[in-house]
């Protein structure tokens, strides 16, 4: 059986990517197994500096997901790649995903520039969807123009290929799809988290510093297989999946309703040998559904439709 | 070294109107220091639960924890032969490696199971540590019985019912000590460093996912920057702690 | 303990409404309890002219909620007025809620002016967020002119008060909300659903017939509480919260946020007592977070806010 | 009327590689008819599972299910002393009431349980009906020995490794009667209908959530409008259906 996928380019031994924010620099999992066995991985967001993100509680629980309101913490793209790079890959060979966010079109190119001349990164995902920072990455991720722009200006300055990381909380994503992958865009990654907001009944305040958070894990599931059908209908570059996937079997539905690879993302905070789990359940999963090379189903779904 | 594995439920039992300490059974060998915590996972729910580590012994691994939602609820009710799944080796622990002689261990409430590996490290190591408790009530109160195998106990109670009538804080001008580890709320642990000027090292809680570093919900501000109080503490020496921003 | 709320110049016993289309018309559940003990009941919505609804099959399970596709099926609002409602009116004494589905802003009218004249009604819901409709409803709910035009449309020709149910499928529910006000709506329910879709992987199509379905139970009660936050920060107006309300926690916590009223939609499908079991428990839990009074805690969350 | 009660788990058995004997315990009052069905909860999902009753007796109440999914298999599960909570009382269910001598009860595979409870019922009304059952093969026949005790047994197998071969369908010939009741797949149902002119009444199945006649997510085409399987069925006369569009 044949779990190889083809993504802009580069070929990956099998679809799964672990989400950026839930997977850290990858070396943080590499006690529970060895993460060479994943297709890629997409590191923590990056911008231009260092950032503490949000004050206060930055997790709520919800059913059957979390929300979360970091805020883009990180040590700044310098740091990232003089001082992670060099750890990330003691325990991980393959060309990984740059997560990229920025608060100006300027700081999403001065990053991905950075991150264009590393070798150890194969593709460049641009965030245009981060629902925890006010005023920033959102802004850019809910007008087809404006992310359109982002895609365009990071499309020039950079060589390696360019995904974008959209959000959910729109009312045509397909739109913005569109507009980014007529700016050049290579693939768009969808979906980033959905706006959530739990309160704390004690103290009659929001339970999370930052009021709203991101709400991942299998709740989001159908709603990003929605999108996800929606964006394949509308564009014809590579679409990575992303939200809620738990499974193998959730992974092959994925890719059914339109994606081309997979990321995991709360999943691997709940548990840490998650992906794992899902690369060695591959093959029995998909004998049971008939699939020889996992590249045949890739928006199969849509087969009478498209 | 981080591990994840299944665990049986030897177990439960109800120590207060609200504390329960579980027995657990499988491969503790990922626990290498007092003041580490393991995560674990609870039907129905979909964040583990992190727990810090009361004792290891062998293949027994014992937690004892408050039930202060609907997760730590189903956890009290799993019966022996239930299995749960746990990730264990989270957190840095304490540092039993210090040239100290009179440990102090301080603990508030469900602060104190950590506190029982703790003296029984350093009990090994030669030292007869002092533990100063503190509970709310006498009904409370708990662990004083394990913690006499390693340590001379003093309790404190908020309304006198058991020991000392007051805080902690109120054991410590008799005892001496020349170093201390704590772990409590953070009021308590703020009231210690008020009261006493020894070197001191603080276990802190935190909501939290992964428990292992990755998500950086946890994060506090310290003196030397963001820390993750599940992978870069969850003890901090006093010297790391910034209060006003936590 | 007083659970009484005042909404839109009705005095409800309770918060507790069940949601449109999970219900029927209350006779449905009368074998389970009395349902006079609810505030007050949202009837399936109403077209003006009968409609079968959607082909195939309509509703799918998902981690913790359920896609629905219906798609409006009803007799259409005379067979509505002429053989429901008596039987409704058997088991229910209250003023109940009539929510309103169109294709057009006369077909909102009409229907509309028809249940302003039935004393068995209390509530005009005004549903401009189907999203199992193409073509219909939605396309009223994702534009703030175009839901302003349907209210101010419905407001001229109807006495009884007008509240619109919003769809969370869109990227600002804040500015439609407003702009509804600003047409004259007496109140806001949200959220309706959101967009979802299956895959049925043996047959590599999806699961349902119409493709997308609307995702509700308790998945989507954080992104439900994120709008009505957003919504109770801009309007004035009252709000009827909607989404994933399972307990009475639920409810509080809902009102905290900014609800006043509170409907509970996919629980009465998976458990036909459900409202009955949180009214019972309301007191309890209004005395666990210390309320005497439940009208005193709408809004409470927004506080140091507002 | 419809009722929600627990039940307790009496025994579960396993009947063939995927179909499971669920023996359960409780109020069983609402259960008027044969046909009808109980919309239980599984632990773990968020929708109930429809499953036909097979047989009631007292306040024991007996369902037979093929493991199609998480759900049911989460269901096969449970051990003696469980508690799930169950809806009763819901669909039509067969009409006994008929003016029949020589009553055919046709089932297929999973669609035979619900013939257990007709074919008693009738039998008490001093009928003697004939059941013709259609399985994949021999070690898929369920429930011959339960039927027999009310009805003489002819059994089809697809690969003619019990009784006759071939479908159920090829029993009607010899079967005679007078009226058909009828359970099982759709393409079943079809040939049944296609093969006889015998009047009939057909149990269908949907996918359905409240399975109460509130959600209408169980719709299906009749010749009378729109109808929910839940509530105005899952028993329709043959004169109601429409095959075409459902």
């Amino acid at each position: 059986m044949d779990t190889k996928v083809s993504l802009c380019g580069l070929t990956l031994d099998n679809p799964l990517i672990p989400a950026s924010g839930t997977f850290g620099y990858g070396y943080e999992y590499s006690d529970f197994y060895d993460i060479n066995i994943l297709g890629s991985l997409s590191i923590k967001g990056t911008t231009l500096n260092d950032r503490y993100g949000n004050e206060g509680i930055r997790v709520a629980e919800t059913a059957s997901g979390m929300l979360n309101s970091v805020g883009l913490q990180n040590h700044g793209v310098d740091y990232v790649i003089e001082k992670e790079f060099p750890r990330m890959r003691e325990v991980f060979k393959k060309p990984a995903v740059a997560n990229i966010s920025g608060f100006s079109v300027e700081e999403y190119v001065a990053v991905a520039e950075k991150f264009d001349a590393c070798d150890e990164i194969g593709i460049l995902e641009i965030n245009v969807s981060c629902p925890n920072v006010h005023s920033g990455g959102i802004a850019f991720g809910t007008d087809p123009s404006a992310a359109a722009t982002v895609t365009e200006a990071v499309k020039k300055a950079v060589k390696k290929p360019v995904v974008m990381k959209l959000s959910p909380n729109v009312t045509d994503i397909a739109a913005i799809a569109k507009a980014c992958e007529n700016a050049g865009a290579d693939g768009i990654c969808l979906i980033n988290t959905l706006k959530g907001v739990r309160i704390d009944m004690n103290r009659r305040r929001p339970l999370l510093g930052n009021v709203t958070g991101g709400l991942s894990g299998p709740a989001v599931f159908p709603v990003a297989l929605a999108m996800i059908w929606s964006v394949y209908k509308t564009c014809s570059i590579p679409i990575i999946g992303c939200g809620g996937v738990t499974t193998a079997s959730d992974v092959i539905e994925m890719m059914m309703a339109g994606a081309t690879a997979v990321e995991v993302g709360a999943a691997n905070l709940v548990n840490p040998a998650a992906c794992k789990d899902i690369i060695e359940a591959l093959p029995s999963v998909m004998k049971k559904y008939k699939i020889d090379r996992l590249s045949d189903i890739i928006g199969a779904a849509h087969r009478e439709d498209k | 070294m981080k591990r994840i594995d299944n665990f049986t439920v030897k177990s439960v039992e109800k120590l207060t109107s609200d504390i329960y300490k579980t027995l657990l059974s499988g491969d503790t060998s990922a626990v290498t220091a007092p003041g580490q915590f393991v995560n674990i996972a609870v039907d129905g729910f979909y964040l583990r639960r992190p727990i810090s580590v009361c004792d290891v012994e062998g293949d027994e691994l014992t937690v004892v924890y408050r039930t202060v939602g609907g997760g730590t609820e189903r956890l009290s009710n799993y019966l022996p032969g239930d299995t749960v799944s746990v990730v264990s080796g989270l957190g840095n622990g304490f540092n039993t490696e210090r040239n100290i002689s009179s440990p102090l261990l301080i603990g508030g409430g469900v602060g104190v199971p950590p506190l029982v590996l703790l003296a029984k490290a350093l009990y090994k190591k030669g030292l007869r540590p002092k533990a100063l408790l503190g509970f709310r009530n006498a009904s409370d109160v708990i662990l004083t019985d394990e913690l006499g195998k390693y340590c001379d106990v003093y309790v404190a109670t908020e309304d006198g019912s058991f020991g000392h009538k007051g805080f902690v804080t109120g054991l410590l001008g008799e005892a001496g000590g020349d170093y201390i580890y704590a772990c409590g709320p953070e009021p308590m642990l703020k009231a210690i460093l008020s009261a006493s000027e020894l070197p001191a090292e603080l276990s802190f809680e935190s909501r939290m996912a992964c428990g292992m570093g990755a998500c950086l919900t946890c994060t506090c501000h310290t003196t030397s920057g963001a820390r993750r109080i599940c992978s870069d503490g969850p003890v901090f020496e006093r010297e790391d702690i910034i209060w006003t921003q936590r």
